[in-house]
């Protein structure tokens, strides 16, 4: 019980969500701005592409992963070039929920970038702000609700996943063991009373966050 | 005051704007014609919110736009201020943060206007911290204009910016603009159905018909041309230029000395001496043979007339272009009274102007 | 309770994931023979098809890959008194792809190259509790030359070995039988002495709800008799004692 | 026609709506007001887009709201048509379906206008395909109008509907209008910054200022009371009942018999002896101490002066109210001209009207 | 091989996904209309709540469900009483599938919702249409994009999934087996290259049906 209610795979795990859900949004973000209003023809073929990752069982996707960025992966020497080791650590971890994850921030985000009003788009341009500016300044603020979602979306997702995060981690404690296992393992060992635990808190504990943020959220709205 | 010249071709489904322009005299040129003519679509060409499929856009010394050359200077760095005929304002930011947000994106050299003089001069005071999504469809365009001239631009684009706003308002915004506009040598293209409002402003008119400019000039020689269509309108007018004489001010009575006679209008506050323009609608003109006895018209101008045609859309009614020492003047009379006066080229008549309005 | 069902009905096998491929040949085997219909055979890890059976899952037979989980259904009184028993026992081998061993495997594990050990996760899989046995035995356990890298089951420690990822892998032996049977992998394993660690009996219980089945147990005769055995030793378990 | 009245009680941040009115009479009720007097704010909850804290609404036999019984008949369940002051036209539809969407959800019963008489009437055959998003801002107006006629309304609210349009276009627009409300007897509110506008279209006015219908009454009497706002604008001006006498169709003028005179004005397509109400703006109308020679003004009314007062914001200015056979008649003159004939309460004049509109 | 190239896992998870997509549409636009629209003060509780089946690993979720609708769970006795039995059948994958993939389907319908034009939906009202037409004739086509994402991103998800869909019994040939614990199955078998041809042939099939979606969605967006 004692070894059961450790707290390192949830500190893990927040970490992973967090830094996850933060990436995400950086790389998401550009592509579904591109995606929603980029002039290219082959939008569609990328657009397709985003969801691709998930339509496969996460092991296997974590199995593939695991090829491609491992020891005797085609990208190996890129990997030692720069010196980082992607497979059993946290960096791999982060990639594999990063693509995992990417079409639940990619589509969201598209969805409101489509809705930002084209007027107000064309007068931020006539009064002195570029392609940048404007997107900060007008499409960022008019799509909040839609980075809310991408966010909370991402950050939950990667929070519950465990197939391709055990892949690609190793289930190394401290390390690569995060929560999502942690509790997979008590169910597994038939610990049935730490796996209620650790997922009561679990869930306890986000929906608290859940609860304040789209509170939070919600106050905004009527304020403005 | 910045030249603006050029000539564009753009084509959105079966419309087609394909028009030369020239806006090279001081002050605001007009832009008027009918719905759908394709003014906004002009204003959005200059603005660079659209890309013309040929044409050329020349702003003072700089080149906006040359299809051949493949320039395209996007938006953001034309140095324009645009109000839109629809409301484009940020949902998301209040009155204030709209207002600021051109002017944030300035130089600190390039920022002329500044904003309690904005503020004050559009009476936005009490809405600076509101929500623009509430606000009222006059207030709304007020904003939007305050936002536009913040932007200190060298070319300000307006789209009827005033439709929305009660006459009293609409005439104090309007003041407010030509003097902005005067005090910073702004371009200005104003697009206006009314054409008193468009004369009041204006130093130049442009007329727009199915995506063409088909009559483009002097204010003064286009609005008292009868083969123009501006004579044809009911609010037809003419534009004088004088010079105050001086003020009664018992009476709150100003004489203006134009076309080598005196004309009284309501107390300008200009030193006597200062030059100013007065504006003249054809339906407050009447014609007399004789010298009138005692009415309440204050204002009796010696003419002759110069041309006389039928007005085209009202057969009852005749256009009369009168000459006042080499000044024209449009009068709009019945047919029957023309026929009374047995008016002709040359007849010497009095013109009665009931009412004389200073074009500032 | 149990229910009463149609003779023609197959067999419903619920196996652990290491020993699902030697079911298959079993069921093929017994239904070629007697012309039965063939069993139906569902995978899974043991833990998970226990919590399913005690949820009424419509199995007849688990075949588990451990000891623990067969008992507690017993307790739970959900099998039929009296059926279960061991059949088989695991081997436990140290595997890496392509090269020839020699040596012990204490010499292997200590080989400066070795960077990362894969194991099944102890707390979970049979098989990864015996790898630490042995690691522990071999004194490896604690602050060990490499990094061990835990797998959720047998066939996850098997691959962070086949891609590359780790040099060395504590594995079954059936499941190194299993992988020469496919193309393209070659390998050879060093056989660990079974003293270094408990033995990995198996044990397979009838469920009650097969009471009314009878090709139930015609099934698990067969899986019990010589050529049964045969098959699973066939496979690289040991017999059980 | 329906009538129309209640009162509401709408807090909105610091702005306050809390008035009463009452919509009675035939034909259109002008809503005139300042910017942010809250115009829109009043149609929005006659339309049922704003649920007041507190009043009521009557409209014919129907309670359409009533705070205090918490009676609330949502908009769908009431037979309004609401032509809005910004587009709300769906962007997804093309025009035709826009103006199909009211009707479609009409019993064939309740149907009464037809799409080819409004496309006709409004011009928007060569639109009917088009997307609403590429339409001008004219454009947008005139199908707004169309989409609003389509639903056959009992009562109908235009704010501000033909802002966009240009002059000739709002001419034909507010006929095509006149004639459909008669022909359906429509009761409707119509919101303008334009009084002559409103005043060619009403019969009865409002004047709203913060939040509160200030003013309200028939249109002849409230234009022309001296104490009301109406009179102090620059547009000021009076209607005047009369019947057609005849016509000169070779002049292409008519006769109206009304006040006791004659008055001539542009021909008019209706049978001698059919009633029409002519409008006569303040600013066309000159005062004489005699009877004046040979002039082109073509209508010469004999007056006495009821009252003088000082125009409130340009007092070099008077707003003279006429007597003429007992009907009340505008005019502004200079305070200069009024001293110079020496105009007091009962002086004997002879009104110079300038021209005649008919107020249709 | 020709077993492990078996078809039936294939249509069984189309069948599930396309099933557990339409019920999510059906179940997540109401509720993503109430929560976008609805004027309850406690919209945001529910908005947490839909998001946290997400941040339970799946086959913990699994699990609990397992318990909670199977044969010795607290609500046995619901089930026997209409005779359905939701574990270990496709009923209880797709509910499984349906509970799991909620918040992929809400989240993004609210978004965009959100950004329905109020004028445009006045303007519907003063036309006499009421709330459901309204809805129906205004939002949903000015939603369209939203719908897409998250009709693409709910069949995408069941499509992938498989801890849930293992614990609820998905395991069964030809009854329960979805492809995706088929294609987990030939990985955890070694069976390699059998799972790799499974994983081909379904990215393949998914980019080909997501590419001809979203290349329809562009033009339509084109034509407009
Ligand atoms: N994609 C398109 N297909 C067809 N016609 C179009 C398209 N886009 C714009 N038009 C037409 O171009 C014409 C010019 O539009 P524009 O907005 O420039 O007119 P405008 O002069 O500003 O009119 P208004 O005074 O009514 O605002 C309009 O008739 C409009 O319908
Ligand atoms: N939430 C709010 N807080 C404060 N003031 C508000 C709010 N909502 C509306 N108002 C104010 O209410 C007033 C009335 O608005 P309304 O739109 O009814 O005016 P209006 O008479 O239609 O004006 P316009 O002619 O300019 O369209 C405006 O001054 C507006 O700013
Ligand atoms: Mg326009
Ligand atoms: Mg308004």
């Amino acid at each position: 019980m004692n070894a059961a209610l450790d707290l390192t795979p949830l500190a893990l795990s927040l970490r992973l969500s967090a830094v996850t859900a933060i990436i995400l949004l950086i790389i998401g973000t550009p592509l579904a701005w591109w995606l929603a209003h980029g002039r290219s023809r082959f939008r569609f073929l990328v657009e397709a592409l985003v969801v691709l990752p998930v339509v496969l069982p996460p092991t296997v996707l974590g199995f593939y992963l695991l090829q491609l960025l491992g020891a005797n992966g085609p990208l190996a020497w890129l990997w030692a070039l720069v010196e980082v080791r992607l497979v059993f650590s946290f960096a791999g971890l982060v990639i594999g929920s990063v693509i995992f994850s990417l079409p639940f921030v990619v589509y969201p985000l598209k969805g409101v970038f489509e809705k930002v009003p084209r007027p107000q788009l064309e007068a931020a341009a006539t009064l002195g702000a570029g392609p940048v500016d404007r997107f900060f300044s007008v499409a960022v603020p008019a799509s909040l609700s839609g980075f809310l979602a991408a966010a909370v979306l991402a950050f939950a997702h990667t929070l519950g996943e465990f197939g391709v995060v055990l892949m690609l981690g190793g289930n190394i404690p401290g390390e690569t063991q995060v929560l999502s296992i942690a509790i997979y393992n008590h169910v597994e060992q038939l610990e049935y009373s730490a796996a209620h635990a650790l997922s009561a808190g679990l869930v306890a504990f986000s929906f608290m966050v859940l609860a304040v943020l789209h509170f939070t959220n919600s106050r905004r709205k009527v304020a403005l | 005051m910045t030249q603006l010249s050029g000539h564009f071709r753009l084509s959105r489904g079966t419309f087609l704007l394909d028009t030369a322009f020239d806006s090279a005299g001081p002050g605001v040129t007009a832009l008027c014609g009918p719905s759908g003519a394709g003014k906004t679509s002009l204003l959005r060409c200059l603005a660079g919110l659209e890309t013309p499929e040929a044409g050329m856009l020349r702003v003072g010394d700089e080149v906006w736009f040359d299809a051949k050359r493949r320039v395209f200077v996007p938006p953001q760095r034309r140095s324009i201020g645009y109000v839109t005929q629809e409301s484009s304002l940020f949902a998301h930011l209040s009155v204030e943060d709209n207002l600021l947000y051109g002017s944030k994106r300035l130089a600190d050299s390039a920022r002329r206007a500044s904003l309690d003089d904005v503020v004050d001069g559009l009476g936005l005071k009490a809405l600076l911290s509101r929500r623009v999504t509430n606000l009222s469809g006059g207030e709304r365009q007020r904003v939007a204009i305050g936002r536009a001239l913040l932007r200190s631009p060298q070319v300000l684009l307006l789209d009827e910016p005033v439709s929305a706003l009660d006459v009293a308002g609409r005439a104090d915004v309007l003041r407010y603009l030509r003097q902005v506009l005067e005090r910073f040598a702004v371009r200005s293209i104003y697009v206006s159905h009314d054409l008193r409002e468009a004369a009041r402003l204006a130093n130049e008119m442009l007329w727009m018909e199915r995506g063409k400019v088909v009559a483009q000039g002097n204010a003064r020689d286009v609005l008292t041309d009868v083969h123009l269509p501006f004579a044809e309108l009911d609010e037809a007018e003419s534009l004088l230029d004088g010079v105050i004489e001086g003020h009664d001010e018992q009476m709150g009575l100003t004489r203006i000395r134009c076309a080598d006679t005196t004309l009284w209008l309501s107390q300008v506050d200009a030193p006597v001496g200062s030059s100013h323009r007065v504006q003249i609608a054809a339906r407050d003109v009447s014609l007399a043979l004789s010298a009138p006895g005692a009415v309440s018209i204050l204002n009796v101008l010696e003419a002759n007339v110069s041309e006389l045609v039928v007005a085209p859309r009202q057969p009852a009614q005749m256009i009369v272009r009168l000459d006042v020492a080499g000044h024209p003047l449009l009068a709009r009379i019945t047919r029957k009274s023309a026929l009374a006066l047995q008016l002709q080229p040359g007849t010497r008549v009095w013109a009665l102007v009931k009412s004389v309005a200073l074009a500032e | 309770g149990p229910v009463a069902r149609a003779a023609s009905e197959p067999v419903r096998v619920a196996v652990a994931a290491n020993f699902k491929q030697t079911i298959d040949r079993l069921a093929a085997e017994f239904s070629r023979k007697t012309g039965e219909l063939a069993p139906v055979v569902t995978s899974g890890a043991s833990g998970l098809l226990y919590s399913q059976i005690t949820q009424g899952a419509p199995f007849d037979v688990f075949f588990s890959a451990d000891q623990e989980r067969p008992e507690r259904l017993e307790r739970d009184g959900l099998v039929v008194p009296g059926s279960r028993y061991t059949y088989a026992v695991g081997k436990l081998v140290l595997w890496r792809p392509g090269r020839a061993w020699s040596g012990t495997v204490e010499q292997a594990l200590k080989d400066p190259l070795v960077k990362v050990v894969s194991i099944a996760n102890p707390a979970v899989a049979p098989y990864g509790a015996a790898a630490q046995q042995v690691l522990e035995k071999i004194g490896l356990w604690t602050a060990p030359p490499f990094r061990v890298v835990q797998g959720e089951s047998l066939g996850q420690a098997f691959q962070f070995v086949a891609t590359g990822n780790a040099q060395l892998g504590f594995i079954a032996l059936s499941q190194v039988k299993e992988a020469n049977a496919q193309p393209g992998i070659e390998s050879e394993v060093l056989e660990i002495d079974p003293r270094l660690y408990a033995p990995l009996a198996q044990d397979a219980v009838r469920l009650k709800r097969s009471a009314a089945n009878a090709a139930v147990g015609r099934f698990l005769d067969f899986v019990s008799s010589p050529q049964g055995r045969a098959m699973i030793a066939a496979a690289g378990y040991a017999s059980a004692p």
